[in-house]
């Protein structure tokens, strides 16, 4: 075990993975020799070679449709997309073929596929190379959806995602690749798809949230920790499906919810966790199901002024909780 | 032909048996009646819908018989039904696939007729959106090149479907990787009601081939036998490693788009017309009987044979188990 | 004002539209001398042209692409998918481009476009002929979503599209096309983008709904208003940006909500709704916030006895409406 | 050139005047030293992201030229700080965008760096996902048609971006309605690190024409009077309603694909040095010293006024004001 960086732990799984697996290979643009943008593959082309390592032509419908015709044939493809903005080329593979395949064929054509992008802002990424995607997906049956919080759960949440036989997104914060670092298993870990996790236990309120705004919340809750006000965060981890049990659970724990997401608010993937409280917790709460998110605009503009006027930060989950907390 | 009758017939020297092209010759035929079967249920009220492969069997069972279903894999478009039988499905599993019961091999009921795919038969699973299956094609080469084994993967699709970007990009890649694939247009000369001239301004799609590197052939879709031969040498050359290529067949769609459509909105009885007088079921029947292969009472034989499955496969399917209505909710994920 | 059907409407729309403005065309596959697969625009081409009603190539992203192109220089273009699951080829166009145009450009560059398309289950057609894709698209500001119910607010709504300075998707639920005939105004008749409307008043439930659904809840109501079962029926009639004023006012109205869509539940418009009415008027709750909808399965089977199993219908609506008035 | 005094010099020839040729190299001139400002500043840390035009510049102000900024519209792509300019865009505009001001008229600082446009200057709004502009250029070429007027819209790209289905689709629609629109494919041999034998496999992406139904032609992006030239031809088709030319312009691309890219993982400094002997600045000033029309005073007179106005802008744009950040909710609609 050893203290590794969130990007590092990603860079693990893959070496790990196909080490293991010769099914297993890796295409996207600039993943070869380029290593990736973010540097995520960097290494495996040299280990691997060029074809398990596969620089692909810039046309993401292409890459994905590839990899579900590779992965019918019983490989494991990981798809990168460059940046998760560019994903959207590729929606029409991912919905009406990778979700479908095992639906429409009654369980005899599958689709055992990873697509990993890079998503989230506050990196002077602008309109397309800030945004968040999952509330575009997580509606969709079929598909399978990991935002992993942690060093050590990207890593084995990674590994999940390419041993499962369906399509997963795997979708990793941009801005953790080189700010979060910890303890992360050498060789085989596996983190199960489908369950969240509570980060800290509290019994004030509770935040339910997922990927770099876990982080935040822990931080505030520390702080909160002084002022007596104590917080239960959950950290989703898979997106879709949702750990029902585990959010009504939390919900009830404390019956003050507020849910945290960077992605604008409305259709956010808060909608469904708050309608899931508001259909099956009601009568558990003290105060209204409140949802703290990104501003209800197309997305993060350039100007850093913009940028941080749109993304949450510490402070205003600080305020959020507070709030929560005296209501 | 008359006059050519010491030269070696067409089939010889491309080294077809005799038995062969008969066998393809009841193929094209099992898919015409078949064909024939649906709308005259769909028009009885009894199946929803129909879309159909009649005037295209020429140009798909020519290019299925340059394949060996038993390796090759095929990613083929709701019209091949020809190709759907040439790799192995019966009538029978054609019949429960459009009565949509349980036992339909394709997708136990869930899609529309015309959506096969079987792993067994080595077909992959069709959806509607078009195109999408092109670069799955290309993903099923790819796992041929990097498998080292020799399969080929065909996949056919309309003329207006390679307007799609689906088609530039998963041509594209298989042009870079030097793919066994096949890219089979059947271009039938309407995309529903939109003709040639208003979908593209090329003058053959094979023509796209010279942009993605690699080679592009017409061929007259009516002719079986030029058809298999294309189609074998693009076979050949995918399987000795060379990439790809893309067929053009040009063939007419003879009957509506689907049961849905009526076609005399956008084009004339005498066009059609003059297909049908084209049509490869005529025309390939034609050269088997002057090659003294096929005659009246052969050709009975044949067709009293397929009805006699095809009538069969029908009573079947007409009473077989539908899938329980709360299978709705199988088979979502693999648990 | 004569009676019409909900198809006769959009078309009556259509001619209104183009007659009064050059500026506006219609664009689409087969929706020339074919009229579209469901006649929406039959008679349109010989009245306006092949230009004015342009058959297109079979490529929806170039549809969009090229009608946002067009909308830039001012043009109203009206483009036609022929099913709305044939929208997903289309997606990048439509949420990189058309709905953030304005917004990237600082206002300067706009989109002016309709996208119209039949959605919708029950009429056998399977898997790729019956989703709705409402969810899909209504979490992306910049874009509006309209869904009428009626043949007057098909004619009334479309006309409200087609004026529209912003993009506007325009779904049409196919079952309705040849079912729903109401009073219908001649000439210039427009009804605004973002309003909800109150089909029927009620004291004991809150029915939040649209499309098909409308009509089935409005026929469930009838016959529970016998048993002294009384609803209000909210008819969303635009996704999105959602009417929040109506629904939080209906939802009040009477403390006991269901909402119902076709659509499956899990992210579905039904969400923000349900998060909405527990962020704004929890204490106004007698009952948990219930939501009706299609399973969470990839898309309707095409075997009859399944696509009845997955579709609503107003016994089980009748059911979800009684179980909410007992609560 | 030498011996050749006599004849027609090649600009003369084309029609260019004197004073043309000199306002191009002064162009060219612009935004290369524009674009190494903004590398200054971004390794000073006061830009964080720069996207080159370097190497580049020959062939977009060979093809801008061309066009008649006041009628015919552009819809370019990142690295067309030379279109930009060609078509009016100043350099104080230009700083003002690097820094993202509220003044900046591209998009009032909420795009990236090289995501230009702005209508008065008849450049339509760049985004970051590839090609999608292609279609945007079909369309606006498309309301020049409907509306009968002459105007001609050029869209660029790269040669990577090619590969997108969203180039097929916008370059089919446009043969299908013979449409008044210019391919340019500035192809620079790299989309980021993956060079152009991983992109493509055919010869020409000039070759993908063929498939559209419309003339492709491959240029020396560095000889910008042959630049010119073709783009002049095309033009002039355009306007007669002859229907789209897809250009490719064979570029090398001089700087790393951004501020965030290093070159050295995947390309040799042997190769980029040998593109830079052949960069189009020093070929066309070349041609220019040899035509009698710049020497070095000249030439100093020039790069002294741009430098000038370079510097003023960026004092400018430094200390310009910021959109106030709750601006970040304006123009979500239009209400
Ligand atoms: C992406 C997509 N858009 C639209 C449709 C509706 N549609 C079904 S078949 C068809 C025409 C196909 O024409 P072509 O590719 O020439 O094949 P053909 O039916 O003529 O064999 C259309 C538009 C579809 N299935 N998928
Ligand atoms: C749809 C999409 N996918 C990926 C990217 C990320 N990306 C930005 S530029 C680029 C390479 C572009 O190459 P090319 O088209 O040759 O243009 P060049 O940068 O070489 O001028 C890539 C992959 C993107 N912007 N859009
Ligand atoms: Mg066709
Ligand atoms: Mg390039």
């Amino acid at each position: 075990m050893a203290v590794k960086l969130f990007i590092d732990a990603i860079r693990d799984a893959l070496f790990h993975a196909m080490r293991e697996d010769e099914q297993v290979f890796v295409l996207g643009e600039d993943v070869g020799v380029r290593g990736g943008v973010f540097r995520v593959t960097q290494g495996l082309i040299e280990e691997f070679g060029e074809q398990r390592v596969m620089d692909t032509p810039l046309a993401e419908s292409g890459i994905v449709g590839v990899a579900i015709g590779a992965a019918a044939m019983g490989f494991k493809p990981v798809a990168e997309i460059q940046f998760v903005d560019f994903i959207l080329p590729a929606v029409n593979q991912i919905i009406s073929e990778a979700a479908k395949m095992r639906y429409r064929s009654n369980n005899d054509w599958t689709c055992p596929l990873v697509i990993r992008a890079p998503f989230g802002g506050g990196v002077h990424g602008a309109l397309y190379h800030s945004q968040s995607l999952e509330a575009l997906f997580y509606h969709v049956p079929g598909l399978k959806i990991v935002i992993p919080s942690t060093a050590a759960d990207a890593k084995g949440l990674l590994l999940a995602a390419i041993r499962d036989p369906d399509p997963v997104l795997f979708f990793e914060h941009k801005g953790m690749y080189r700010l979060i670092r910890d303890e992360v298993p050498d060789g085989e870990h596996i983190v199960p798809i489908g369950k969240a996790t509570l980060r800290k236990t509290g019994d004030d309120i509770t935040v339910i949230t997922y990927g770099l705004m876990v982080h935040y919340a822990l931080e505030v809750a520390t702080k909160l920790e002084q002022e007596g006000i104590h917080a239960h965060i959950l950290d989703l981890r898979t997106i879709a499906p949702l750990d029902r049990e585990a959010i009504i659970e939390a919900a009830r724990h404390t019956g003050k919810v507020l849910i945290v997401h960077e992605d604008n608010k409305t259709g956010g993937v808060g909608a469904e966790i708050a309608a899931m409280i508001a259909e099956e917790a009601l009568f558990d709460l003290d105060a209204p199901i409140m949802r703290l998110a990104g501003p209800d605009v197309p997305a993060m503009p350039y100007n850093a002024g913009m940028e941080k006027f749109y993304m949450l930060n510490p402070q205003k989950i600080e305020d959020a909780m507070r709030n929560l907390a005296r209501f | 032909m008359k006059g050519e009758i010491n030269v070696l017939s067409k089939h010889h020297q491309l080294g077809l048996t005799d038995d062969q092209v008969i066998a393809m010759y009841e193929k094209m035929l099992e898919a015409r009646l078949i064909d024939e079967r649906l709308w005259l249920l769909n028009r009885a009220g009894k199946l929803p819908f129909v879309v159909s492969c009649q005037g295209q069997e020429g140009a798909q069972i020519g290019a299925a018989f340059a394949m060996d279903p038993t390796i090759d894999y095929a990613a083929p478009y709701y019209r091949d039904l020809g190709t759907i039988l040439a790799f192995g499905q019966t009538p029978k599993d054609i019949m429960l696939h459009m009565y949509a019961r349980a036992e339909d091999p394709n997708s136990g009921g869930r899609q529309m007729p015309g959506h096969y795919g079987s792993k067994k038969h080595h077909l992959m699973s069709i959806s509607s959106p078009v195109s999408t299956q092109i670069p799955h094609a290309v993903g099923m080469a790819l796992a041929a090149k990097m498998r080292k084994e020799t399969f080929v993967t065909y996949v056919s699709f309309g003329e207006g479907s390679s307007n799609q970007g689906d088609f530039h990009e998963g041509c594209n890649f298989a042009g870079v990787h030097k793919l066994p694939v096949i890219f089979f247009c059947e271009n039938n000369q309407y995309a529903i009601s939109v003709p040639l001239a208003k979908q593209v301004a090329c003058e053959h799609i094979a023509d796209r081939a010279l942009g993605y590197g690699f080679p592009g052939v017409v061929v007259d879709g009516n002719d079986v036998l030029e058809v298999y031969r294309v189609t074998k040498e693009a076979v050949d050359r995918a399987r000795r490693g060379d990439g790809p290529t893309l067929i053009e067949a040009l063939t007419y769609r003879l009957t509506p788009h689907s049961s849905d459509d009526d076609d005399r909105a956008y084009r004339s009885k005498e066009e059609v017309d003059e297909a049908k007088a084209k049509d490869a079921m005529i025309v390939f029947k034609d050269y088997l009987v002057k090659q003294g292969l096929l005659d009246e009472s052969k050709e009975k034989t044949i067709r009293d044979r397929l009805m006699q499955a095809i009538n069969e496969a029908t009573d079947y399917a007409q009473t077989a188990q539908d899938p329980p209505p709360e299978s709705t909710l199988d088979y979502v994920y693999a648990n």
